[in-house]
């Protein structure tokens, strides 16, 4: 409400480059942007989009975006390799990689992935989700015929070539497949045996939050309004994606963005948005070690903080 | 080379064996007539109703001023163009794809491959026409020597001088056993001594195996020396000023036919009818 | 030898000047040359060395595809180029469509690949073929109709058929273009190898390079690169060898 | 005009086979034509004509980058191989440095280029550049070298300096050798347009068709590949006319 | 083209004009000496101690077997091959570098650059020496009609006829404008009148603006006719088997001239020293 020619006129620009295209996981960004939120805080957003997963945190510790969204595994791989960033907030607190196998294959659970085809976008530590799951039912991973397909996880599941796929979320090819009328079967890794991690977080450059703090708060909080916002209007938050990105097909939208707001709110509810737990990422971080992903146990206030959160939803 | 005139047995042979070319057989012996003919590049007439006939075994001349048309009619003749009007007859063939058949044309550019060797050139008839490799070579080889080529035979076109060039074009040519020659200036590019010994050995062959020839030459005397009967072609568009009878065709002695005093006398009325359809235009 | 030095010369002093930019705190950071963005030369050749035995697995495999897909490629584009150039009608309706196929993106294609040729070295090797195929077609067809006309009619007048001036005549005139196409496709093979073993294999460097990407390993990537780029030198070295050799008449 | 009728035919048939070995159930299951892998042609027109404002938006971002990262790389291509060909030296030492330039994945120079480039089109016309400079700087390079040593000596004698042997001989006889590059190259920058729009770019028919990809809308994104093809086919149509037009001489 | 043997002022002075040429200067009328050279490609020698002089304005000819090596000889002079063994000077120039720029060389194909049209062409070295393109054009066509080639200027050399192409090649070595001419075989493709009024034409050119030149041609009247002096040459490995003197060069009256008896007498001298050098090998 307060919004005037002052304030429009010193509106910081702030660049967020999200993990992929804009998909509903970005609901509370794009509600946020619609909704004014970002220019309340006098920050002036610009969203880019990249390819491949793996740029944005390095984009951040280059200082060339000032925010990015990552993944948590991501993020510890960035301090393994001694890059200056931080999580500040997760976007989406929880995994929502899942392995999917369709109904009509018959597999009734994981030990049946026996000789089964299982295939992967080919990122290590998703391999290596594929271990601990299999490893917990007894199985190796040659037991099972894991194939990397990149870009092409979908049309191998449902083209019968593989029979279960692991790297999807559970919020949008999960969706995809159910709208397609496939009955798929989704499992979150975390319930499968892999330690619960921050599926999406918003990282940003250490040396950046030493400096100037401010913006980062600013931006957390109208991302925390924009989130809840979305939580209460799922017709106007798929609008809002929808207007943003005119080439997402509209009832796919739609069905995503109601399986996805239910887990953008905390996880664990006593915490306000964007809380990151610290003990869950210290299990997690244990879990990468093992497996051989990380060399060395970064103490976990070194790889997040929530100091940059709003302390709770403001209105 | 010798300056002596006698036919080499074995090369005259050779060039009258009949191979086994398909287009050998049969039409041996084509004559040509020529009647109306007329062609033109776009706006530029070059023929204009030219009429000409060569019987059977005849050869002959034909001398024109620069630019007139003459490798064009060549080219018309071995049916590499069609005319504008007017007919093309090589014995029985009429259409282009017969007069190809019985014709072989060298042209004014001697065109040799350069991915080929000097030999591998001169086969290259044979070897269209499923020859093996190494009889191809051995046959076009074997005028080598004689053609003052020998020890050139693996040598590639760059490497061989202007007139070396038109006569491996020359031999490859002959290679061709068609029974009608088109021969586009085939000498031009040879002093007068090799000149000469080409015109002996080819008037030596022609005595031994007659074909039908068209020889286009700027040398009066070559043709009146090689032909039976030489057309003077006017300046474009090309026709026939005057048709003239040789005194002695391909004489076994070159040097006394051509200083005989007929030779002569035919020579300066085919170098008048030059003059003349020269400063006509 | 001379002829040596000067490009030695200045490949040691680019690297130099690389590494020397890399560790000056200034220009690396007005570069931004960060070890996790652009790794140091010094860098990379530790990693190159470290781990030789994965790289040299890896580029095994990319090579045997690059090989094998290129050949294919070689073979299918001569044929085609040959074909287009002997039936006007067949040029008339194929070259739009060859040019469209290199339209496609990877990932459009990589699944239907996937689906037709199952997983393992067929899909790459189709895609190194598709994008090695292009640059072949393109330049030998308008290699054979850079042909002199005169030489074909000189031909035409020793009885030679269509396929006879094909082979004598115009085969060797676009030997050069071929080449040429040749030399292109093959550098462009090992980036057709990198993107199909993405989409469709468990080894190979280009399988390498992304997942070091993911996981942020920079200088193992670029090492990965240094590889994939002396294979590329040198299959390119080879094929302009082997022009050198065949096109000998100039 | 007979001359398009039968390619026209065949193109037609070859839409109609596709068309009803999708709409056919036992072919279709038996080549895996499931609209989610292969849309039928029915249903790629129809996306195409219901999504026609979206695609020809997308369209225009594409060509747009297509035709300056193009003009770069022609620029660039053309004045490195007439440099290269000049100076023994500096083809022996960059050669191997412009085929090694081909070898590097899009992913592993896409951050870099952001970030020196920073978001938008920047990194997108470098890639598409990077594409396109390759197969224009070979061909031309080659054709360069082509030329009848004869006719070098010809203008030697008449007091050509070097500058103009190079003008007046060796440029016209490589332009049909650098024709033969740039229609290889504009055919090869749309896919470099896809890869870069991925990198770096909010818009264009590469960010499309990805995305439509990721969410299996594949008759849209089969939609935006017709549509890229048709560019593509129309930059090589273009250059295959300006071709006839410039090389008058054969 | 006429027969009329008076030289047409205006191409005469045009060819006479020095340019703004920089090799025009101070080089005019230099004389050519080569001692002792040698020469061969590989294992195939061509040239063998071979000496020969021409005084400053002096025509020298050279007539010799196909293949003996007179173009490489014309290379040689011209700056663009080097000796094995020997010196070539041309006026004050050892060097290649200064005998490109003294000499303007003709070769035997006619190379003719086939993007740019006939006048382009024969204007190719004043467009090398910074004329204009107008003004090069101009210069250059001025001949054209003369040579027989009016009408012709914009064809492409494809639509040239051999003969005309030749006379092509031929005008773009005349207006390089160099004191020096090494023609190989000028007028080699040309019928019998168009040759002797290009002989005509380039007597009487020589006549008002004297050149050192060396022609290369395998007619023997020709190199009597335009030449001081002929040299004969020998079959490969080349040297000078004679040197003749003709008894009236470039005379007014050509056809007066090559009848003469002395002419006859010296022409018979020539060709049988041509046939001993040819029958030597
Ligand atoms: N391909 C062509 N296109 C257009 N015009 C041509 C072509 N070939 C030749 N001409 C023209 O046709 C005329 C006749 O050419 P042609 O080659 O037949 O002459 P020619 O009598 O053989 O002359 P020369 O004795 O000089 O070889 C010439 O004026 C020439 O310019
Ligand atoms: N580039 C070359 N490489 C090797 N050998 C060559 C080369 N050019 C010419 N020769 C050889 O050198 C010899 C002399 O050639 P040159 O062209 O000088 O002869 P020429 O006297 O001009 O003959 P012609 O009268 O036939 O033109 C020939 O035997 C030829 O085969
Ligand atoms: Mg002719
Ligand atoms: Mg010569």
């Amino acid at each position: 409400g307060e919004k005037s020619e002052d304030v429009t006129a010193k509106a910081q620009s702030l660049s967020l480059t999200l993990d992929f295209y804009p998909n509903p996981d970005h609901a509370g960004i794009y509600m946020a942007q619609k909704l004014g939120y970002f220019e309340d805080a006098g920050l002036d957003v610009s969203i880019h989009t990249p390819a491949d997963p793996a740029a944005p945190i390095k984009l951040v510790a280059a200082g060339q975006t000032d925010l990015a969204i990552s993944y948590e595994p991501e993020v510890l791989l960035a301090k393994e390799q001694g890059l200056d960033v931080l999580a500040v907030g997760a976007l989406v607190d929880r995994p929502l990689t899942s392995l999917i196998w369709l109904k009509k294959s018959g597999i009734k659970g994981v030990s049946e992935l026996r000789d089964k085809t299982v295939a992967t976008a080919g990122i290590p530590y998703q391999d290596a989700y594929l271990k601990t799951i299999l490893a917990r039912v007894h199985l190796s991973p040659s037991d099972v015929k894991a194939v990397n397909v990149g870009f092409g996880l979908l049309p191998a599941l449902l083209g019968g070539q593989a029979q279960a796929m692991l790297g999807g979320f559970s919020n949008i090819e999960g969706v995809d497949l159910r709208l397609r009328g496939s009955n798929p079967l989704v499992t979150p890794v975390d319930k499968l045996g892999v330690p619960s991690y921050d599926e999406l977080v918003v990282v940003a450059q250490g040396k950046r939050l030493e400096e100037e703090p401010q913006e980062i708060r600013l931006f957390l909080a109208a991302l925390a309004r924009g989130t809840a916002a979305a939580a209460s209007d799922p017709q106007a938050t798929t609008k809002a994606l929808l207007e943003a990105n005119p080439d997402l097909d509209p009832k796919l939208t739609k069905a995503e963005v109601a399986a996805t707001l239910p887990l953008l709110k905390p996880a664990r509810g006593k915490h306000p948005f964007g809380y990151m737990d610290a003990a869950g990422w210290s299990k997690f971080t244990g879990w990468m070690r093992d497996n051989g992903l990380i060399s060395s146990l970064p103490p976990t206030d070194s790889v997040l903080s929530n100091d940059y959160l709003p302390g709770e939803i403001p209105e | 080379m010798r300056q002596d005139t006698k036919m080499p047995t074995a090369e005259a042979r050779d060039f009258a064996t009949e191979g086994a070319s398909p287009s050998g057989t049969g039409a041996i012996g084509a004559a040509i007539s020529i009647r109306g003919l007329s062609h033109s590049y776009g706006d530029l007439q070059t023929i204009e109703r030219l009429d000409l006939t060569v019987a059977a075994h005849g050869v002959l001349g034909l001398v024109g001023p620069s630019g007139c048309g003459k490798s064009t009619l060549l080219e018309l003749i071995a049916g590499l163009q069609e005319p504008e009007s007017g007919a093309i007859e090589l014995g029985d063939a009429r259409d282009p794809h017969g007069r190809l058949d019985r014709c072989a044309y060298m042209p004014q550019r001697d065109l040799l491959l350069p991915w080929l060797s000097a030999i591998d050139n001169a086969a290259l008839a044979l070897r269209n026409r499923g020859v093996r490799r190494a009889q191809a070579r051995r046959e076009a080889g074997s005028l080598f020597e004689r053609f003052g080529l020998g020890g050139f035979e693996s040598a590639s076109p760059a490497e061989l001088s202007g007139g070396m060039r038109q006569r491996v074009a020359f031999l490859r040519t002959l290679v061709a056993e068609k029974p009608v020659l088109a021969l586009d200036e085939p000498f031009a590019s040879l002093d007068a001594i090799t000149r000469a010994e080409m015109q002996e050995w080819l008037a030596g062959a022609l005595r031994a195996d007659p074909r039908t020839v068209v020889l286009v030459t700027h040398d009066v005397e070559e043709a009146l020396y090689l032909c039976d009967a030489v057309a003077v072609l006017s300046a474009r568009p090309a026709c026939v000023l005057e048709q003239l009878r040789a005194p002695s065709p391909r004489a076994a002695n070159r040097n006394a036919a051509v200083t005989a005093q007929e030779f002569v006398t035919v020579r300066e009325r085919a170098m008048r009818a030059l003059r003349e359809g020269a400063s006509a235009t | 030898m001379k002829r040596w030095l000067l490009p030695t010369l200045l490949l040691a002093v680019l690297i130099g000047a690389w590494q020397i930019a890399a560790s000056t705190g200034a220009i690396a950071e007005a570069l931004h040359i960060e070890s996790f963005l652009v790794p140091s030369p010094a860098e990379i050749a530790e990693s190159l060395w470290q781990s030789r035995s994965l790289l040299a697995e890896n580029a095994w495999v990319t090579v045997r595809e690059v090989l094998f897909g290129f050949g294919c490629a070689l073979v299918a584009g001569l044929g085609f180029a040959v074909a287009m150039h002997l039936f006007e009608t067949l040029r008339l309706a194929f070259q739009p469509l060859i040019v469209a196929s290199q339209t496609i993106p990877i990932f459009v294609i990589a699944p239907i690949l996937v689906v037709w040729l199952g997983f393992g070295i067929g899909p790459t090797l189709a895609i190194i073929a598709l994008i090695c195929f292009f640059p072949i077609t393109v330049n030998t067809l308008d290699g054979l109709g850079s042909v002199d006309v005169e030489a074909t009619k000189m031909m035409r007048t020793l009885d030679a058929s269509r396929r006879q001036i094909l082979w004598r005549v115009e085969v060797p005139a676009a030997l050069p273009y071929a080449f040429s196409g040749a030399k292109i496709a093959v550098a462009v093979a090992v980036i057709g190898a990198v993107f199909g073993e993405l989409a469709a294999s468990g080894a190979g460097l280009g399988r390498l390079i992304f997942q070091d990407m993911a996981q942020l390993q920079t200088a193992r990537a670029f090492a990965a690169v240094v590889v994939l780029s002396a294979i590329a030198i040198g299959f390119f070295g080879l094929i302009a060898l082997a022009e050198r050799r065949v096109v000998t008449w100039r």
